[in-house]
């Protein structure tokens, strides 16, 4: 462990660069996590966050990118909102886990909350918009977490909550069109066959 | 009202929030408000996209704020607070960073100039209220105490929220309006644990029970809020939180909208009263008519 | 025609030694107007000063040319040399051959060209220099002193004990200030009204002091040692030369519930009233805005029972205007508003008190006689939570720079706090620890590790109020990387140091800069520290910055000593370099008026003989000009220009370099 | 000092070829800081090149754009001005003007053709002696890569045709 | 644009006597020229179109004009510019001027300079610098120094000293131009060389933070020097460096002439 230890790019200028947060200003005062509701669920505190992405060896680096932090944070904007150095440690967070996410980093406790988002982003690839039952059968299936939540099924369907027909929009292919330049800016655009489809 | 007001239902308000709609809609007929739905809207990413892939989460807003304004929408209302904040939060980002706005067009092969204006569900009302609907509020419901709820979304945000972030009141003219008292509580800007309600359980049970008993603490009859990811936590979990052995809490949530609208005499079956799962019916048995 | 005399020193082998002077005296021999070129050894030396003298005389020199050291050395010798000479002494110029030529090259010829480029370049100057007069201003021995806290009364007294007369102005009915509200103070806990109140008597008694309390500052004019204020006294409504201070008025006026402002809020006065019992001078006032005869015309209870028949309904505001010589100000700080911060109950919450609150209650002649209570209540507090940076270090919401003194006055509250409530429990969350100063650190270490304050190292993020009453503390502790969650009974925030309300005005009445937060600037942060760039204004205490009292006592004598520096003569005498417009070409744009760092131009009108408004233009006032020639640069029609430094001047120096 | 050939367009007459040309510079300084500055440099005898002439002012705030124009008017090479560090200001704010002056005045000078190579600007303070001798070593190494300033240049002086 | 409203307006002002003098357009020779019109009945004589460039507000120093104080002027959003601009550095009290204000092929109507001064913040924040002189700049400041001082020399040597940029200039009101000053004289008066680079570049100089880029110097000046090049820069840098947003506040400080702490100090060693 080494504070001096130069990298060819600091992950302080990588968040700076992403979010606009130059983390240098942070003072430590911790009242990001005073205020985080979601801090008993963190093996970081939110500003030891902001610390580690200070140091940025390669130490501090591996702590960050591998915490359950990352994935527990709910984007609530307390901490933003209060924060009085003006800094964003939401966006740090979302950053870092977009870091993690890029690097295959990602916790083994934390693998659900991943499955959840990824399920989420495929139905709406897919169809153009959320629904809930291919959601929760996808996320199930990738989380192989079936039995949580099985309770409240019966009783959103009698409530009319849970149309069991995805919805599909007539734009999907546009959609999915985005998502691939989103997510693989690099692989040539395989998607403009289909626009041509899409348009007569 | 003449000129028509866009309108993102968003994903949820389909299913989960499907009482925010319908209530929604049954106030904006009240009320002689042209709600027209944005043909072909999709899906704004939510958290799952903007925890994982920040072009994303800024090109499926784009697409939709993009046919919105193809389609001639000055104004768009995003009643989901989720939703407001995605799309909001992305206006906001393309006016100030034209470099992005570039890339979005690239991506999307979609034009947008920047010119529509989104909407929450507390503007959108106190808009209302602004053309006339306070003098159709004629079933005013008799001093019920209500504890405001904004969470996240409708409270912080410096560009998106126009509102006081620790203390806000944005919803306070309508719900004095409606003839509910509203009541001092400590909760209304915590969080309910939002978007990590289905893989982070544990803690949304933790943090909706707090909120629930500090409504209860200052003897609310009901929780307001405007956002259906609160109400879902808040409501179809209040069983599994009383399940836990937390509470027992028996608290209705009710969305601003529905309280508005039982205020102007619709029917709480119209409005989706009757999908709760905490009985919100009683609610609607303090509707009171005020001779006209 | 110009007559000028060249004089090289050699200076001893110093410029000799790589500049051929008298090369360099042959050389300026040539130039145009020059009568007379000489070198010498030891040109500052009593017989090199004689040639000067004598030259002056004897070739009859209309200007002079000392090639030689820097200026910064010997310009004053040559130039009285010159003045006893019978010319003017700045007609006189040096040019600098030791330090910007002979000491830094080795080179003799090209030292020795340089040389004589630096004579003509002066030789050319002198060519075109005016003859200027030294400005004498008459200084009246007076001063005024704006703010009767401990800084001012410190330097009302100092001033005053160097023989000179004060008028000490003070905005509210007593002397004292925010000192006489403190219970104890740090680091040694003696009683703060124990050692201000005979302050505060001396100063009132002293014959060269004159009070004026309940009055403020509404309009200085004037400049150094002839400034002329106008002063409002308030209306008091009670005659203080009839008054004998017997207290019969307010202990039967029936207004009894005016929040006190002395006991922030925490206790109650009347209508008439005296702040605090040993209130300077001990007279009572009436507040208008609250009492019932000014307001609704009925009551008079007050006049009934005035055994002296003191009591005046009509009394009018007066407005004096008084002469001074030089200013001090000592308007001190007021606490930074923490009903901004909505995550700390936006100022509603009863129980969150500020420090001067937490002084009071801790104050045995308090609202609570000391006792520890809660406002809310009055129960007393078991658990105290001190909360240090509120609204300090806050870039965002509040001010970004450190207020100084909260980390001593909140050790010093968890102290008395426990020692007024034993089994209290007194949690103090800091963010860094800033002790300081003689024995502050000890006394800090004192309440951690014998008093048994809890320092948490830790910002809070919410308080809010439970249904029980008690307060929950959100905050952290940083250095163990959790939350913590604290019940208290009471919180008290070290709000942020902040000037006065109106301070800027006062600044800009006074033409006084002031920094973004309204802190007055010294001239110079580390030389002058008690000036300001207004000659003739002095500050002292927390109107400068956050202070403590010794700091605000150190500056306030500071600042009297060099009001009566000031004053030890009758007239001040001024280097004529100062600025002169053009009253003819001035267009009136403002520009200089504009970016004077002194505030010394101001609008000047041109009457004809009917005095009919012909037109306005710039004026400079001498007395305040410094000489730095910003506002010859800014006019655009070159119609200022600075003596000494004049515009033909520095184009004769330019030219004599092609 | 020995270095002899010049461009050959830059001759100005004929005893150039003889005469080795070296850059002639005009400094501007304030008298608190540079020139104090300076004196320090001297006192500690340190050794800089000798092409500067130095022209004393109160303050850079006194330092009209003109007085620079004259300058090259007259045939310098480069000009510097310099003054008090920001904060330090004997007159509290005289340089922050000038600071102000000279982000504009330079870049009009660049864009009708004087080379921002020329014109120099710093700050240095009483005790930066050696900072002083530095920067007029430097300015005067740069000016000599520069070569003369362009005789037929707009801003220039030309005797009388 | 509702001319016919403008001339009405400008009857009506001269009519009850809350102008003295209305200085607009009229047509002379199928050009437009300044009218001063004092009699009510000719106003209808007032035209305006695109090709009215000139900068009225230059005539407001003049004492015979002064004299008919108030003044009322026809006023493209450039022209109001500088009105708030002159009222800002004294020149102008409130109440010396009224606007007959015209932009976008709208007729905005009689406003007092409050008055415009708003309609400016609301409606024409954003006056941009023509692009052509913006890539003329731009083209000149790719060029080698040695370029452009040859530029230079070639469009100052066409200089002949006539003065007419500076009595265009609304902003050029001092009562002793400092080329006049002779004690001493900075500025060669002889029209050639050395005097006219020190001319152009002063006159541009002393508009730095100042010039509202109306363009009235450039089109006054008979021998075609482009002069908005140097003011146009120059107000570019003003703004960049300094957010300087001349005429759009009465009451704001001249950039020449006030700071910032934070002002770009890369350029000083």
């Amino acid at each position: 462990m080494a504070h001096t230890e130069t990298h060819e790019k600091t992950l302080a200028d990588k968040i700076l660069e992403r979010t606009g947060v130059d983390v240098r200003e942070c003072y430590q005062c911790g009242k990001c996590t005073a205020g985080c509701p979601m801090v008993q669920f963190m093996d970081l505190t939110p500003s030891q966050v902001m610390r580690l992405v200070q140091i940025g060896d390669r130490e501090a680096v591996q702590t960050l990118l591998s915490s359950q932090t990352l994935w527990s944070c709910v984007g609530c904007l307390t901490c933003t909102q209060r924060c009085p150095k003006d800094l964003d440690p939401a966006a740090v967070m979302d950053a870092l886990r977009e870091i993690a996410y890029q690097e295959g980093l990602v916790p083994d406790a934390q693998r659900n909350v991943l499955k959840f988002h990824q399920a989420f982003l495929k139905t709406v690839e897919h169809t153009g918009r959320m629904s809930e039952v291919p959601l929760t059968a996808l996320y199930k299936t990738l989380s192989r977490d079936f039995f949580s939540d099985v309770l409240l099924a019966p009783a959103m369907l009698l409530r009319g909550k849970l149309p069991l027909v995805p919805r599909v929009i007539g734009g999907r292919k546009e959609v999915r069109r985005i998502f691939k330049r989103c997510l693989d800016p690099e692989r040539p655009d395989r998607a403009d066959e289909e626009t041509q489809e899409d348009r007569p | 009202m003449t000129t028509p007001i866009g309108y993102y239902p968003g994903c949820s308000l389909h299913g989960t929030g499907r009482e925010l709609d319908q209530s929604i809609r049954a106030l904006a007929e009240v009320a002689g408000v042209d709600l027209r739905e944005i043909k072909d809207w999709n899906c704004c990413g939510a958290t799952a996209a903007h925890s994982l892939n920040h072009d994303l989460a800024v090109a499926l807003p784009y697409r939709t704020l993009a046919l919105a304004e193809d389609q001639g929408l000055a104004e768009v209302l995003a009643p989901c607070a989720a939703c407001f904040s995605r799309l909001k939060g992305t206006a906001v980002r393309l006016a100030r960073d034209p470099k992005l706005a570039q890339k979005m067009t690239e991506i999307t092969e979609r034009p947008y100039r920047g010119t529509v204006r989104i909407l929450s569900i507390i503007e959108f009302i106190n808009r209302l209220l602004d053309a006339g609907l306070e003098a159709k509020l004629t079933h005013p419901l008799g001093g019920l105490k209500v504890a405001p709820y904004y969470g996240c979304l409708l409270a912080r945000g410096e560009d998106i929220v126009d509102d006081d972030p620790e203390q806000p009141s944005g919803m306070e003219r309508a719900l004095v309006a409606a003839g509910c008292e509203v009541v001092p509580w400590n909760f209304a800007v915590e969080c309910c644990g939002g978007g990590l309600s289905m893989s982070k359980t544990e803690a949304v049970l933790d943090l909706s029970d707090a909120i629930l008993s500090d409504a209860e603490d200052a003897q609310a009859d009901a929780i307001v809020t405007g956002c259906p990811m609160c109400h879902s936590n808040l409501d179809m979990r209040q069983r599994t939180i009383n399940a836990a052995g937390r509470g027992p809490h028996d608290l209705p949530v009710v969305y601003l909208s529905e309280i508005l609208g039982l205020a102007a005499g619709i029917e709480p079956e119209r409005l989706g009263l009757d999908r709760h799962f905490v009985d919100a019916m009683r609610v609607a048995e303090r509707m009171t008519e005020r001779s006209a | 025609m110009a007559r000028v005399g060249v004089f090289i020193c050699h200076c001893g082998e110093n410029i000799g030694r790589t500049v051929d002077c008298a090369a360099v005296a042959k050389a300026a021999e040539a130039f145009p107007g020059v009568v007379k070129s000489v070198d010498y050894k030891y040109m500052c030396s009593d017989p090199g000063q004689q040639m000067i003298k004598d030259a002056i005389r004897d070739e009859r020199l209309t200007g002079v040319v000392v090639g030689a050291c820097s200026p910064r050395m010997h310009e004053p010798t040559f130039r009285r040399a010159a003045f006893e000479a019978g010319l003017n002494p700045y007609l006189l110029e040096m040019a600098n051959l030791r330090e910007h030529c002979s000491w830094v090259h080795e080179d003799r010829p090209v030292a020795t060209e340089k040389a004589i480029d630096l004579m003509r370049v002066m030789v050319e100057k002198v060519k075109k220099n005016a003859e200027l007069r030294p400005i004498r201003v008459p200084v009246e021995p007076t001063a005024l002193v704006i703010g009767g806290g401990i800084a001012g009364i410190q330097a009302a007294l100092d001033i005053a004990g160097g023989g000179k007369k004060v008028i000490l102005v003070e905005r509210s009915p007593s002397l004292g200030g925010h000192m006489a509200r403190l219970s104890e103070t740090f680091p040694t806990l003696d009683c703060s009204q124990c050692i201000l109140t005979p302050r505060m008597v001396e100063a009132a008694n002293h014959p060269n002091i004159t009070l004026m309390t309940y009055s403020e500052v509404t309009k200085v004019d004037g400049f150094i040692g002839n400034f002329e204020v106008t002063v409002r006294q308030k209306a008091r409504y009670v005659d203080p030369e009839k008054c004998t201070g017997c207290g019969a008025c307010f202990e039967k006026c029936p207004a009894k519930k005016i929040p006190s402002e002395f006991d922030a809020a925490l206790g109650n006065r009347t209508a008439i009233y005296r702040p605090f019992p040993q209130a300077v001078p001990n007279k009572p006032v009436i507040d208008a805005e609250h009492c019932i005869m000014l307001t609704k015309g009925k009551c008079g209870i007050c006049a009934k029972v005035c055994p002296t028949g003191a009591i005046k309904y009509d009394d009018k505001d007066r407005e004096v205007i008084v002469k001074v010589g030089a200013i001090v100000v000592a308007t001190g700080f007021e606490l930074w508003d923490h009903s901004a911060y909505g995550e700390y109950g936006a100022g509603r919450l009863e129980d969150v008190i500020n420090g001067f609150q937490f002084e009071r209650l801790a104050s045995a002649s308090g609202p609570t006689t000391g006792e520890i209570r809660r406002p809310s209540d009055g129960r007393i507090a078991e658990s105290v939570v001190f909360i240090q940076c509120c609204g300090s270090r806050d870039p965002k919401r509040g001010v970004p720079y450190c207020s100084k003194i909260c980390c001593m006055y909140t050790a010093k509250h968890a102290i008395l706090y426990r020692h007024k409530v034993h089994h209290g429990r007194a949690v103090v969350f800091y963010m860094d620890v800033r002790a300081g100063g003689k024995g502050y650190d000890e006394f800090v270490r004192r309440a951690i590790e014998t008093e048994g304050a809890e320092y948490i190292r830790g910002r809070v993020s919410r308080i809010y109020r439970r249904k029980d009453g008690r307060l929950v503390v959100k905050g952290a502790d940083t250095l163990a990387g959790r939350p913590v969650e604290i019940v208290a009974d009471m919180v008290v925030l070290a709000d942020a140091i902040v000037p006065q309300p109106g301070a800027s005005r006062l600044a800009q009445m006074l033409g006084v800069s002031y920094d973004e937060y309204g802190f007055y600037s010294e001239a110079h942060p580390k030389l002058r520290p008690v000036e300001t760039a207004k000659a003739g204004v002095f500050l002292a205490g927390a109107c400068q910055a956050p202070k403590d009292i010794p700091e605000s006592v150190a500056q306030a004598s500071a600042a009297a000593a060099k009001v009566l520096g000031l004053f030890s003569q009758p007239e001040l005498e001024r280097e004529p370099i100062v600025a002169k417009v053009n009253e003819v070409t001035c267009v009136h744009c403002r520009a200089c008026i504009q970016a004077c760092p002194y505030g010394a131009i101001e609008d000047k009108e041109i009457k004809d003989s009917k005095g009919n408004l012909i037109r306005t233009v710039a004026c400079v006032n001498e007395g305040e000009c410094q000489g730095c020639g910003t506002c010859v640069a800014v006019c655009r029609s070159g119609s200022i220009d600075l003596d000494g430094f004049t515009d033909e001047e520095v184009l004769a120096e330019i030219a004599a370099l092609e | 000092m020995t270095q002899t050939s010049t461009k050959p367009d830059a001759a100005t007459g004929a005893d150039a070829a003889a005469q080795p040309w070296s850059p002639r510079i005009v400094a501007f300084v304030c008298n608190w800081c540079t020139y104090a500055g300076a004196d320090l440099a001297g006192t500690s005898r340190l050794q800089y090149a000798p092409n500067v002439r130095i022209i004393k002012l109160p303050c850079t705030g006194r330092i009209d754009p003109l007085f620079i124009l004259k300058a090259f008017e007259q045939g310098a090479d480069a000009v510097l001005v310099s003054g008090c560090h920001p904060g330090d200001c004997h007159y509290t704010a005289g340089n922050y003007h000038a600071r102000r002056r000279w982000g504009l005045f330079r870049r009009l000078m660049e864009f009708t053709g004087i080379d921002a190579k020329r014109l120099f600007f710093s700050w240095v303070s009483a005790a930066e002696g050696q900072k002083f001798a530095d920067l007029i070593n430097a300015v005067t190494d740069e000016v000599r890569q520069a070569g003369p300033f362009d005789p037929t240049n707009p801003a220039r002086k030309r005797p009388w045709t | 644009m509702d001319l016919a409203k403008l001339r009405q307006d400008a009857a009506a002002l001269l009519a009850d006597g809350r102008a003295g003098l209305v200085i607009g357009f009229r047509e002379r020779a199928g050009a437009c020229v300044p009218a001063f019109v004092t009699d009510a009945d000719q106003a209808d004589a007032l035209v305006y179109d695109d090709t009215c460039i000139a900068n009225l507000a230059a005539y407001l120093r003049k004492p015979e004009i002064r004299q008919r104080r108030p003044v009322a002027l026809v006023a493209r959003p450039h022209v109001m510019r500088s009105l708030i601009l002159l009222k800002a550095e004294h020149q102008l009290q409130g109440d010396d001027v009224l606007v007959l204000a015209v932009g976008d092929d709208t007729y905005h109507g009689v406003l007092t300079l409050a008055e415009a001064e708003r309609l400016l913040n609301e409606t024409y924040a954003d006056l941009a610098t023509d692009a052509q002189v913006l890539a003329e700049i731009e083209r000149l400041e790719q060029m080698s120094p040695e370029e452009r001082a040859r530029f230079w020399s070639e469009q100052f040597a066409k200089c002949t000293r006539c003065y007419a940029c500076r009595a265009a200039c609304p902003m050029c009101y001092c009562e002793r131009c400092i080329v006049e000053k002779n004690v001493p004289q900075w500025i060669s008066t002889a029209a050639a060389g050395h005097g006219n680079y020190a001319w152009n570049v002063i006159r541009a100089f002393h508009l730095a933070g100042r010039c509202i880029e109306c363009g009235a110097c450039e089109a006054a000046c008979p021998q075609g020097i482009p002069l908005m090049l140097l003011n146009a820069l120059l107000a570019r840098e003003a703004r960049d460096q300094f957010d300087a947003r001349p005429g759009y506040d009465a009451e704001a400080e001249p950039v020449v002439g006030s700071w910032n702490k934070d002002d770009d100090e890369g350029f000083i060693r």
